[in-house]
């Protein structure tokens, strides 16, 4: 095997890691990574705000079909997601889909369901005298979710909805399997071309991904203890 | 001010509420006692329809809580409850928690909305607190706080569900305090409680509850010279010593 | 999807070709280290296309699993990845006339392969979605074929000895064995197991576009541009050293 | 789309129905060779992180941290491509000659799962009551018995229903050894479609499949909820 | 029986226990009380090293506490301790609560530890709830299972930390017929309480603290007509009438 290991590839090819063809062409590598993460955050988010307030609805001809579509979502691969959105988004939206929206249209998809949960647990989480209390001084339903019930809920979500992106981070990495070219298959072309480093090429991405997850895994350690209501006796 | 006629109240298999018939007059203080489980809480949650009734009627303020066109957001408005577990916001600071009903509700301007919580909070013991959070506060400031909550709504009934219980007995003197001097304004009371002495104090009648059924309702010194119930001699043989 | 009826109107009107290529397949189509382009003989078709269109081109990384959907939702206007023509596929894109030549065979390490039955039983690496993982499974019934997601996985997949073999096209075998580290444990066995005419890949009843394209690939081939691409990417200047034995015509 | 023929006899007889089938066994296989493993190095590093022994707990929360936060697919590609310079040259060999694609998926798998496994059986451990430990220590019980007959009683009661979660999603995972040449479901439904252009239906039975092994895994769970976690039992 | 000596514990920077002397003698009943946060828990837990001290003396038993030698799980098994919170195992039905340590810890034979626990139950007045679980009972009636328990290892020591203050009014008074029955037998005891009733007519001994001190020793009668300390009048005021 001759000498172990050579890091060479890495720092050859290190630009191309982090930024992919860009500015030649678009942006790949960490930097893509780190678009798709964040871009499919925050439409997860919101969506995720929607279903979890729309499955707790009374009414069952709403909350029903909501939790349906998302236990169907929850019980699926985001492999078997990404390839369904590659199939129909373009027939949906009757226009032509490059990958990254489809991957961001499926990560999106596929974290909402969760989220939602996130979200419907930290509203569940709500001690049911807060809802009491604040009806009780004549608010209305709507006004008792709005400055009691959210306000609340959120504050006990955010470390959860910092893991959720986490997992987000890593879950980019299927981005690869339609071709978009995010750090894993920007280190697998790195890895074809070359052919002789995949040992040093996937211990260096994992390593990337690990401190990139790690410092949010970590933040949201520290929000949990930070944002801890004191129990009220 | 307060009518019970005839109400029933099941959860499912469970009779909570059985036939009661209970007449609160404008300015009346009523202690409403009774052992665990025998439907205190469930009476007293009624009258602002936290619990719905099954059966009967039940008039508060003149409004008619069966009626369909009875705006019962306005009547919960006019009555103030204070709960055992405090149930303060622990987002809003003492002062948030005193005028968000008032600033979204009433549409009090911001300005006046705040003076007349600082006016409550100093009768209360506690205008030094106004920018304190909830978990700052001991269990017996929390409740104080919680019962200046329920007077910025210039309620004209409040009610008490246990209001002591949560405490620790040092601090439920400050709370006791507090409600004997509001009973002192006229305004009316509906309190659930275990504080005997409160009740020979402060109250103008005393209802005993059990199973559901109101067995008693007598002037406090009737009450407790002399329970007529055995059920309610019992209970206040119980309370009053515990070791035999 | 809604892919334009007459693409080569559509082209013109918005001014880019939109052309499905791959992007680690020295030398049909790869990202150059320096640049961080994707340069290769795919793409010195598509560049003349474009010249005498007159357009913009943009290059899209397909797979070979990936290509024909991709071309059928419009997402690309043409496909110029290495593809074999085949009845079967013909049935689903049109082809252009055969831009490139070659036929299936199988690398492996030295002296380990005389005939396919040295092959019976073991495993052989491809890509998915290649008409090198049917041939092959026809060919070899006892083999296990396993797929990869591009052929220089599978070569790594054989170089650490997972595979016995890698079997596609000569041409990309040759593309992967002049770029092997240690080429010399390597051979190509003279075991031919089908002809592989490579076509670009265009919407089915296309004719307009069909047609431009065809015509295109004669004037590039009577002009000897498409003989100077293939020197410039096989020929003796390069690691390849393959010769040219097809010309572009219009009867294949 | 407009224009799509849709062929289901493709998916529910003959040659590509065959395929699918096989790689539901497939998948089936991956996942329950995984969820047996990765709960046993899921418990095993769960034991380490709690023990008094230094060097295992630190042991313990690097494996952690480092495989919860690495994806899947880098650390599949890793075992499979990756580890051949790492291990001598017998031990590739060997591996070689087996079902190696199988093997590094599983041992991805596992290594990824059993990371989130470990840390729910100590947080189940962790969120029983202090005071459950101090009654059994007041009682007489050494730290390790208190353990056996009071923690752990209740502790796996809590843990089995996060633990189901993530054999769930170890099987939903499995998904990703197609890259790596593994022929399960979602890789046999990638080659149906590429065979036939069948995507739409291809995909939809392989759909099917995943709701259903989920379907079934979260109706258990709901069982156990009902009947092992029932209110009168626990607190 | 248990003697503190210049026992001094600290948490981070507070002082909570400051150079407690402190004797029990056999049979002895000694009632403990004070404010709250005052060190009353951390006291009775050192007993058992549930809290190790950090300075003094603490010989139980006859055993040191501070000697490396003594087996504190042994000394353990010999004292009984009864948690405010009852803290019953919620996964074995009241009959295996009981049983437990002495199958376990003693290696009693299944007949005759089961024959005990049946007696330790209905002298508890609960024979009829062997196969319940704690879930399935009142606060009143886990308590009184804890006590059970603690008694099924024949201890020579029982402690009691506010065994009544997570209970309701009404369960109070069979948790402590309980512990006064117990207290006839001879068997020395410790008890945190707030309830003074007990302590008159059960303790032989009070002791009251604050901020980590034992601030007065006395017998009941003594401690209850005339208090030494101002703070422990104080105390004394406040719980015996919370209303002034
Ligand atoms: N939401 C509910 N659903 C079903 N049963 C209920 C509900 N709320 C109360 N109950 C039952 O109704 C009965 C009366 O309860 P309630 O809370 O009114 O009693 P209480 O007199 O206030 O008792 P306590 O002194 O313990 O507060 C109890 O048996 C209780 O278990
Ligand atoms: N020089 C090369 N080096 C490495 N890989 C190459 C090279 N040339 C082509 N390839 C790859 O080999 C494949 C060509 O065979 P391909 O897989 O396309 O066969 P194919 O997809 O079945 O084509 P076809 O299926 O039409 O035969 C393409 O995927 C292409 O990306
Ligand atoms: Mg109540
Ligand atoms: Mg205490």
């Amino acid at each position: 095997m001759g000498e172990l290991f050579n890091f060479n590839v890495i720092t050859d090819n290190f630009t191309y890691f982090m930024i992919g063809r860009f500015p030649n062409g678009p942006l790949g590598g960490l930097g893509l990574t780190i678009y798709l993460a964040v871009v499919s955050c925050i439409l997860s988010f919101f969506c995720g705000l929607v279903l979890g307030l729309l499955s707790l609805v009374r009414n069952p001809f709403i909350s029903y079909p909501v939790n349906l579509f998302i236990n169907i979502v929850r019980g699926l691969p985001l492999l078997m997601v990404i390839f369904w959105m590659y199939f129909l988004l373009p027939a949906l939206m009757g226009r032509t889909v490059p990958e990254s929206q489809t991957v961001i249209m499926g990560l999106t998809l596929f974290t909402s369901a969760y989220m939602s949960q996130i979200v419907r647990a930290g509203i569940v989480g709500i001690p049911k005298g807060q809802t009491e209390a604040a009806i009780s001084t004549g608010l209305k339903h709507w006004q008792v979710m709005l400055y009691i019930v959210l306000p609340q809920g959120l504050r006990n979500m955010i470390p959860s909805f910092v893991n959720q992106f986490v997992s987000l981070i890593k879950d980019t990495s299927l981005a690869f399997i339609v071709g978009v070219s995010e750090l894993t298959q920007v280190a697998t072309q790195v890895n074809n071309r070359t052919m002789a480093y995949p040992t040093e090429i996937f211990i260096f991405i994992a390593i990337l991904y690990f401190f990139l997850c790690y410092a949010f895994t970590s933040l949201s350690r520290w929000l949990e203890r930070r944002l801890a209501w004191r129990k009220a006796i | 001010m307060i009518q019970f006629t005839g109400v029933h109240k099941w959860f499912k298999q469970l009779h909570v509420l059985n036939d009661i018939n209970l007449r609160v007059t404008p300015g009346e203080v009523l202690v409403v006692c009774g052992p665990s489980g025998s439907g205190k809480s469930t009476l007293i949650r009624t009258i602002n329809q936290l619990e719905p009734i099954n059966e009967g009627k039940l008039i508060v303020d003149g409004m008619d809580l069966l009626d369909k066109k009875t705006d019962i957001n306005k009547l919960r408005a006019e009555i103030g409850f204070v709960f055992q577990q405090f149930n303060l916001y622990p987002h809003l600071s003492v002062l948030s928690n005193i005028t968000l009903a008032p600033l979204k509700i009433r549409k009090t301007p911001k300005k006046e909305a705040e003076e007349q919580a600082m006016t409550l909070l100093a009768r209360v013991g506690l205008a030094e607190k106004r920018d304190a959070y909830p978990s700052q506060l001991s269990g017996g400031q929390q409740q104080r706080v919680a019962i200046a909550r329920a007077l910025a709504m210039k309620p004209k009934i409040m009610l008490f569900d246990e209001p002591t219980s949560a405490l620790d007995p040092e601090m439920i003197g400050e709370v006791l305090a507090v409600m004997q001097d509001l009973a002192g304004t006229g305004i009316t009371m509906v309190v659930v409680t275990h504080e005997m002495g409160f009740a020979r104090e402060v109250a103008h009648r005393v209802a005993f509850m059990d199973h559901g059924v109101v067995l008693e309702e007598a002037k406090p010194e009737e009450f407790f010279r002399n329970p007529q119930h055995e059920r309610a001699q019992q209970f206040l043989k119980q309370l009053l010593s515990p070791m035999h | 999807a809604a892919p334009p009826a007459d693409t080569l109107a559509a082209i013109k009107k918005k001014g880019v070709l939109v052309a499905g290529v791959k992007d680690s397949l020295p030398p049909f189509g790869y990202i150059d280290e320096k640049s961080r382009t994707i340069v290769g003989y795919d793409i010195d078709f598509i560049n003349a296309i474009a010249k005498k269109l007159g357009v913009r081109v943009e290059l899209k990384p397909v797979t070979s699993a990936s290509r024909m959907p991709q071309l059928q939702e419009g997402n690309i206007d043409i496909i110029a990845a290495t593809m074999t023509k085949n009845p079967e596929r013909a049935k689903q894109v049109d082809f252009s006339h055969t831009y490139f030549f070659t036929g299936q065979k199988f690398i492996t390490k030295k002296g380990t392969v005389r005939s396919l039955k040295d092959l019976a039983g073991k495993k052989i690496g491809t890509a998915k979605g290649s008409t090198s993982e049917q041939n092959v499974k026809k060919s070899i019934p006892t083999a296990t074929v396993l797929s990869f997601d591009d052929y220089p996985q599978a070569f790594l997949a054989l170089e650490q000895g997972k595979v016995a073999a890698v079997t596609t096209d000569e041409a990309i075998l040759a593309g992967i064995l002049a770029k092997a580290p240690n080429k010399a444990q390597f051979e190509i066995p003279n075991l031919q197991i089908s002809d592989e005419p490579y076509g670009l890949g265009m919407r089915k009843g296309d004719k307009h576009f069909v047609d431009f394209v065809n015509k295109t690939l004669l004037q590039m081939e009577r002009s000897g541009e498409a003989k100077k691409i293939f020197e410039r990417w096989f020929g003796p200047k390069t690691p390849f050293h393959l010769q040219r034995n097809f010309k572009i015509t219009a009867n294949k | 789309m407009l224009t799509y023929q849709f062929d289901w006899s493709i998916v529910t007889s003959g040659k590509y129905f065959e395929w699918l089938v096989s790689g539901c066994k497939v998948t089936l296989q991956i996942s329950i060779v995984g969820i047996v493993l990765a709960f046993i190095v899921g418990l095993l590093i769960a034991v380490m992180r709690m023990s008094n022994f230094r060097p295992a707990r630190w042991f313990a929360l690097a494996y952690l941290e480092f495989f919860r936060n690495t994806p899947l697919l880098v650390q599949i590609f890793f075992w499979y491509f990756g580890s051949y310079k790492i291990l001598p040259a017998a031990v590739n060999d060997w591996l070689n000659s087996t079902n190696f694609e199988f093997a590094a998926a599983v041992i991805a798998l596992t290594i990824y799962t059993s990371a989130f496994i470990a840390e729910d059986i100590r947080s189940g451990v962790l969120s029983i009551p202090k005071e459950q430990m101090e009654a059994a220590r007041s009682a007489g019980f050494s730290f390790l018995r208190s353990m056996q007959y009071i923690i752990l009683p209740q502790a796996v009661r809590i843990t089995v229903p996060p633990l189901v979660n993530q054999f769930l999603n170890l099987a939903k995972n499995s998904s990703l050894a197609m890259t790596i040449g593994v022929m399960e479901l979602t890789y046999q439904a990638r080659q149906v479609e590429s065979y036939t252009f069948k995507g739409f239906e291809a995909f939809t039975a392989a759909t099917v499949v995943y709701l259903a092994l989920s379907s079934i895994i979260t109706a258990l769970v709901h069982l156990y909820d009902k009947r092992v976690l029932n209110p009168n039992r626990a607190v």
